[in-house]
């Protein structure tokens, strides 16, 4: 049961970890990295926590061998931000509430994000369609939606 | 667990049949990895296609068939315009799959091949008539895909054959095709029942027709019955109601978490009939 | 010391010989449960178990110290607990 | 609306700056239970029961502890015996005994060095079991020839002859029954049903417990309580509590699930077995579906007496409910809550606890309110629909206010009930027009909300700066609403106050959050820490200006003067007297701790608009209102996110969430895939209206606001229901197929 040498680009930087073939992305990122931004809150691929984007493709990140990412890209949320600009999704997600305990967030993030790269323009149908697959507990989605659509509309003004 | 990144589909199917305790392709993972999360199977070999050249790429022929690679994520076909305007019903019973997450890696080969009654993306290939081409260690056949599941988790696939390619059929003119599933949510479920039509037209009447149904039966149907109720009709109300009444008969389900028989066999009847009605709709040029 | 009324639950009126209030003497609820104890020693192990009171509408659980004066209105309960 | 004569003027109370813990959660750096890793920690792993109901009759792990790599194994002999009532409860639930007594009850667990190893290791203990009959459904449990889950488990309350699995009985109640009844134009009688639900947190239960053979210990843990996990760990392993220090993570969700310990005491058997080096142990999420949480299931029976004109004169409510195999179903509380917002000169209340085959139940959200809230408001809705009268008006005629006496006893206090009422009738939402196939549903909820035990510290910084120990982990944003309390107190920037949810090492015991509490209790407890400061602030100020402290008074963050007569003096500001206290005395700081009292009820009530499919009885929620008395909100964003999040949990319950059982007795949806719990494009916007009637028995008029919200969706939208499509739901949840089954019903 041998590991494999996995060599990565994660955030942008050269990352190298040995993994268990059986581990998954989101395993890797949290005990082999040290990117504990990502969470589990399901390991079946239905709740989104653990989001992330691997070449540039929304993915559950416990879906995904760690091994399967070795020559690939991976976005998290801790990539989120540029230093120390905040990506308006973060800004409008702390200034609507759009977060309570905040667990399903980061995943939440990464998916709104993935969706305002490719539709910079969507209804409230869309986002709501597009972040089905992200369970949040606390909020009754409610203001997520709002702020995603808020942070559209800003992104739109500055393009 | 051996982990195998194949460079090949020989190869793929050597290494799967010389190996001797559990073994599993991987495409997009999204049920192996459940699986193997929940400790239902615990592969001893894990063969991944996604090195092999062609297994990412999607080809329409210069006859207007289809070619999918076995490892083309939901998303991809959902990306593509041709396709979508060709099988909008194969198309939109694939991104029924999971949510846009799990979209990124699942596969309709792996939709196919998980066996599942209930998966989305299948009656919508056996509404359109798709084939797939199956390697294994005796050379290739192909094989249409209603033919692959064979009961639930079980397929027509021996021991070392896998799936290298799924085939669609040139759409041709005045046709149209659509899927619907039933879900207690409107996203992130399993069908309770599902159904997929696709039909052709010569004028406003229908003379061609396939209909497909899923989570009715061990494996997903294809209901020549209800396929011939509506066949030399308008889908007046007569031809719904008939074809409903045949696709309500052909369902034998089982009752489970996700239904009763009694309920499933009615939403079978109902989704029959929407479903003709959008693929209709489709064939006749409507924008949907 | 206090003479007080304290509303019991009717399922506990087989503890209480029929009685469903029962008027103690204490000064504080601590001292009116283990009044209650005494009249009646068949609700020791109810109350033991954990009950809440309700004094002049706030509930209580625990609290042996908090006083309580003539005229307060006193009810057992069971033991609260929130989400 | 100041009808407690409250201040009302707010300079910080009310608005809506970003929470303090915002920055961390958005960029992944919040750190959650299963987050926290330590040197040489191993990762634990838990063997549960596949069997409902079975005796163990041997444990094998000679197989799993010669595994390399594993470290340590336990069991139930690992535990200490002779414990007695909730303390055997926990015990049992952690580690099952002689029996198990539930599909997912825990068996053994393992320590090694990484988690897969684990995993590998609880594959290969051998477990033999003598599998026994087991009951799931309430109104089976009941039965006198049920299988007997545990022998002894009833307490005093129950009278002799009564089933073997009723563990608790209850009766209360006041006023002439029969009389009541007599003189109502219309009685009507139902039984309704609720199903098992679970708390539904996104975050797995997880953890990081260290003990070493001095029992001496640590732990870092995702809960709503760290005191209650010290205890209670304690309780179970037979530990002195002051020895086990308890560090709460941020918390990923908990509506009741983290107030109680479930593999926390493991990962500490496991570590003293292992040498002291600490164990990680992260449930999976089936884990937590099958062994955590959920809540209990009720089969009610509710009668009701009513005149021509709305009025009610007689209720009477039967509850059973099982909450799993051990006592502690919330059937009191569904009692207590069921009719109280209702005027009754009559009302009798009986209800059982009874024992069944399924995890013990946790408390979620307004432990029972919205079971009774089913029960009772549907069968109000009904008669309302019956006699044609307005469902709005007849809660209005019967409406409890302040002085009444509740259903369960007590008087209220000041309530918010008819404010809320009259707030729905306002409502534009109840103008818009219902198309075919659409109904609209209305319905009231209760929580009582809740005090318990707080201790709170605060202490002024040199730069004048200001930091809150408090021991309530904050779930829905109360580091934003305690910040903005003590700094409206103290008259200081809100960005200058820093709240930290402190280790159980820092303070005196706390509650968790729960009930509701932690905006009310530990809030009033820093107001009056903040006090103490306040007041030492102005004695140093006075002895600067050499008058006398009682001639000092606090205003606008300094120290003043109080009155012309005190001496004309520059007002010294809270960073002036900072900036010099280790000159004039040293740290200035505040403490307090209590039983806070004044805790005030709140009401609320929702309307709901529905379509449901006719030939597929799929219910979509069209819009959604929910309108309840916060007393103040303090926070008014995280108060709405409290009644839309509540809201979105009762539309869950009511349509979709349950825990389905096979033949066998094993849960069958232990996944988000089957548990479904509502996703974004199943709903609207929930639209919010915050009434504020404040709570006189806190400083700013708090009330607590997480709970009631829960409560009415699950009768409201039954009632929507109802009239969308002529069919009455009194089974949750009401599933598309459940639907479609009573309309066709009601045809035939």
């Amino acid at each position: 049961m041998s590991k494999h040498h996995v060599t990565t680009t994660v955030n942008g930087d050269a990352v190298e970890f040995l993994a268990d073939p059986r581990e998954t992305l989101l395993d890797c990122l949290r005990d082999h990295v040290g990117l504990t931004g990502t969470k589990e809150g399901c390991g079946t691929g239905d709740c989104g926590a653990c989001s992330v984007e691997l070449d540039g493709t929304l993915v559950c990140s416990c879906l995904v061998l760690g091994v399967e990412a070795n020559g690939k890209t991976v976005n998290t949320i801790e990539g989120m931000a540029s230093g120390d600009a905040l990506h308006p999704l973060q800004r409008k997600f702390i200034e609507h509430a759009a977060l309570q305990c905040g667990f399903c967030t980061p995943g939440i993030l990464v998916a709104a994000k993935a969706l305002l790269d490719k539709n910079p323009d969507p209804t409230e149908e869309e986002v709501r369609y597009w972040l089905a697959g992200n369970l949040c507990r606390c909020t009754g989605y409610d203001k997520i939606i709002r702020a995603v659509m808020d942070a559209a509309a800003e992104l739109r003004e500055a393009a | 667990m051996n982990y195998h990144l194949a460079t090949s589909f020989e190869e793929a199917a050597r290494i799967a049949a010389n190996a001797g305790g559990t073994t599993r392709f991987l495409a997009g993972g999204t049920d192996v990895l459940v699986q193997m999360r929940a400790g239902m199977v615990l592969p001893d070999d894990l063969i991944d296609l996604k090195a092999i050249p062609g297994t990412d790429a999607m080809t329409q022929l210069a006859d207007g068939s289809w070619q999918i690679g076995v490892a083309v994520p939901g998303a991809r076909l959902g990306a593509n315009a041709d396709l979508c305007r060709d099988w909008p019903g194969v198309v939109e019973g694939m991104e029924l799959v999971g949510s846009t997450q799990v979209q990124g890696r699942a596969t309709l080969t792996g939709n196919l091949c998980n066996g599942s009654p209930a998966a989305d993306s299948v009656p919508g290939l056996v509404a359109a008539g798709a084939t797939v081409v199956i390697t294994g260690p005796e050379g290739s056949r192909e094989l249409p895909v209603e033919e692959v599941p064979t009961g639930p988790g079980k397929t027509a696939l021996n021991k070392g054959e896998l799936i290298s390619e799924i085939r669609l059929p040139a759409r041709g003119d005045n046709a149209g095709d659509a899927y619907l599933r039933f879900t207690p949510r409107t996203e992130m479920d399993i069908a309770v029942v599902g159904c997929a039509v696709s039909l052709r037209l010569d004028g406003d009447k229908i003379v061609e027709a396939r209909v497909s149904l899923g989570a009715v039966a061990p494996t997903v149907l294809l209901v020549a019955e209800a396929a011939d109720a509506i066949i030399g009709t308008t889908l007046d109300d007569a031809a719904l109601d008939a074809l409903a009444a045949a696709a309500s008969k052909a369902a034998k389900p089982i009752s489970d978490k996700r239904g009763s028989a009694e309920y499933r066999i009615e939403i079978a009847g109902v989704l029959a009939k929407r479903a003709a009605k959008i693929a209709y709709g489709r064939a006749k040029g409507d924008n949907k | 010391m206090a003479q007080v009324d304290v509303h019991l639950w009717a399922g506990l009126r087989r503890l209480t010989e029929g009685a469903e209030v029962v008027t103690v003497e204490a000064a504080t609820i601590g001292e009116m449960l283990d009044a209650l104890v005494q009249a009646h020693p068949g609700l020791k192990p109810i109350l033991d178990a954990g009950i809440s009171v309700a004094l002049n509408g706030e509930i209580y659980n625990g609290a042996r110290h908090r006083a309580i004066a003539e005229g307060d209105e006193i009810y057992l309960m069971q033991r609260m607990k929130g989400g | 609306m100041a009808k407690d004569g409250l201040n009302t003027e707010f300079r910080l109370v009310g608005t809506r700056p970003n929470r303090p813990d915002g920055l961390d959660k958005v960029t992944g750096r919040a750190r959650y239970g299963a987050d926290f890793s330590l040197p040489g920690m191993l990762h634990g792993a838990v063997l549960r029961s596949p069997h409902a109901h079975a005796k163990i009759l041997k444990i094998d792990t000679s197989k799993a502890e010669a595994l390399d790599g594993v470290k340590a194994v336990v069991t139930r002999a690992d535990f200490p015996e002779g414990l007695e009532g909730e303390d055997w409860n926990l015990q049992e639930n952690t580690m099952a005994g002689d029996k198990v007594l539930y599909d997912g009850h825990a068996v053994a667990a393992v320590a090694a060095t990484s988690k897969l190893l684990a995993e590998e290791a609880v594959r290969l203990i051998e477990v033999e079991y003598e599998v026994l009959p087991h009951v799931i459904d309430v109104d089976d449990a009941i039965k006198p020839d049920a299988p007997v889950i545990r022998e002894g488990a009833s307490d005093a309350s129950v009278p002799e002859g009564m089933p073997p699995n009723v563990v608790r009985y209850m009766e209360f109640g006041r006023g002439d029954l029969e009389a009541g009844f007599a003189a109502a134009d219309l009685v009507r009688e139902n039984t309704y049903k609720t199903e098992a639900t679970h708390q539904g947190y996104i975050e797995p239960h997880a953890c990081v417990g260290q003990m070493g053979s001095d029992a001496k210990g640590e732990m870092w843990v995702c809960t709503q309580g760290q005191w209650f996990i010290r205890k209670m760990c304690c309780a179970v392993l037979g530990l002195e509590a002051s020895q086990l220090r308890v560090t709460p993570s941020e918390i990923g969700g908990g509506f009741g699930g983290k107030t109680t310990i479930f593999m926390e005491p493991l990962s500490l058997a496991l570590s003293r077995k292992a040498n002291g080096r600490p164990v990680k142990i992260v449930m999976s999420r089936s884990e937590v579906l099958r062994a955590t949480g959920p809540t209990a299931s009720g089969s009610m029976d509710v009668k009701i007496g009513m005149k021509k004109d709305g009025t009610l004169t007689a209720a009477r409510a039967e509850f059973r409910m099982q909450g799993g195999a051990f006592p502690g179903a919330p059937v009191d509380m569904a009692l207590y809550c069921g009719f109280a917002p209702y005027k009754l000169d009559a009302v009798e209340h009986v209800g059982y606890d009874v024992l069944a085959n399924r995890p013990k139940c946790a408390a979620y959200r307004a432990p029972g309110s919205p079971m009774g809230a089913f029960a009772v408001e549907s069968l109000i809705d009904e008669m309302c629909r019956e006699l044609g009268l307005d469902p709005v008006e007849v809660r209005m005629k019967n409406a409890v206010r302040e002085g009444d006496q509740s259903s369960y006893g007590p008087k209220f206090g000041s309530i918010g009930l008819v404010e809320v009422l009259e707030a729905v009738k306002g409502h534009s939402n109840l103008a818009e027009p219902l198309g075919p196939n659409q109904g609209r549903g209305v319905a009231s909820g209760y929580w009582f909300n809740h005090n318990g035990e707080t201790s709170v510290s605060m202490s002024i910084a040199a730069d004048g700066t200001v930091q809150v120990s408090v021991g309530t982990p904050d779930i829905g944003g109360s580091r934003a609403s305690l910040s903005l309390m003590v700094a409206e107190h103290l008259g200081i920037p809100y960005e200058d106050v820093r709240v930290n949810v402190v280790e159980t090492g820092s303070l005196g015991e706390n509650e968790p959050t729960h009930g509701s509490r932690a905006t009310f209790a530990s809030g009033k407890a820093a107001i009056l820490s903040t006090d103490q400061a306040i007041k030492e602030m102005c004695r140093r100020a006075a002895n600067e200006w050499g008058i006398d402290p009682e001639a000092v008074e606090w205003a606008d963050g300094a120290a003043q003067p109080a009155g012309p007569n005190a001496g004309k003096f520059p007002p010294m500001s809270i960073k002036e007297i900072a900036g010099k206290m280790g000159e004039t005395g040293g740290p200035i700081s505040g403490h307090h701790e209590s039983l806070p009292e004044g805790v005030g009820a709140s009401f609320g009530a929702h309307v709901v608009d529905v379509e449901v499919d006719p030939e597929t009885g799929l219910t979509k929620i069209l819009r959604y209102l929910v309108v309840q008395d916060a007393g103040r909100a303090i926070h008014p964003s995280y108060v709405e996110g409290q009644y839309q999040g509540g809201a979105v949990q009762g539309i869950g319950w009511a349509l979709n969430e349950e825990y389905i059982y096979g033949e066998d007795g094993r849960l069958q949806n232990p996944i988000f895939l089957d548990y479904r719990i509502p996703v974004a494009s199943d709903l609207p916007m929930i639209d919010t209206v915050i009434v504020e009637v404040p709570n006189p028995g806190h400083p700013y008029g708090v009330r607590g606001v997480g709970e009631t919200g829960i409560t009415p969706p699950l009768p409201a939208i039954a009632s929507a229901i109802h009239q969308a499509t002529g069919a009455r739901l009194r089974h949750l949840p009401m599933t598309p197929q459940k639907v479609r089954a009573a309309m066709k019903a009601q045809d035939s």
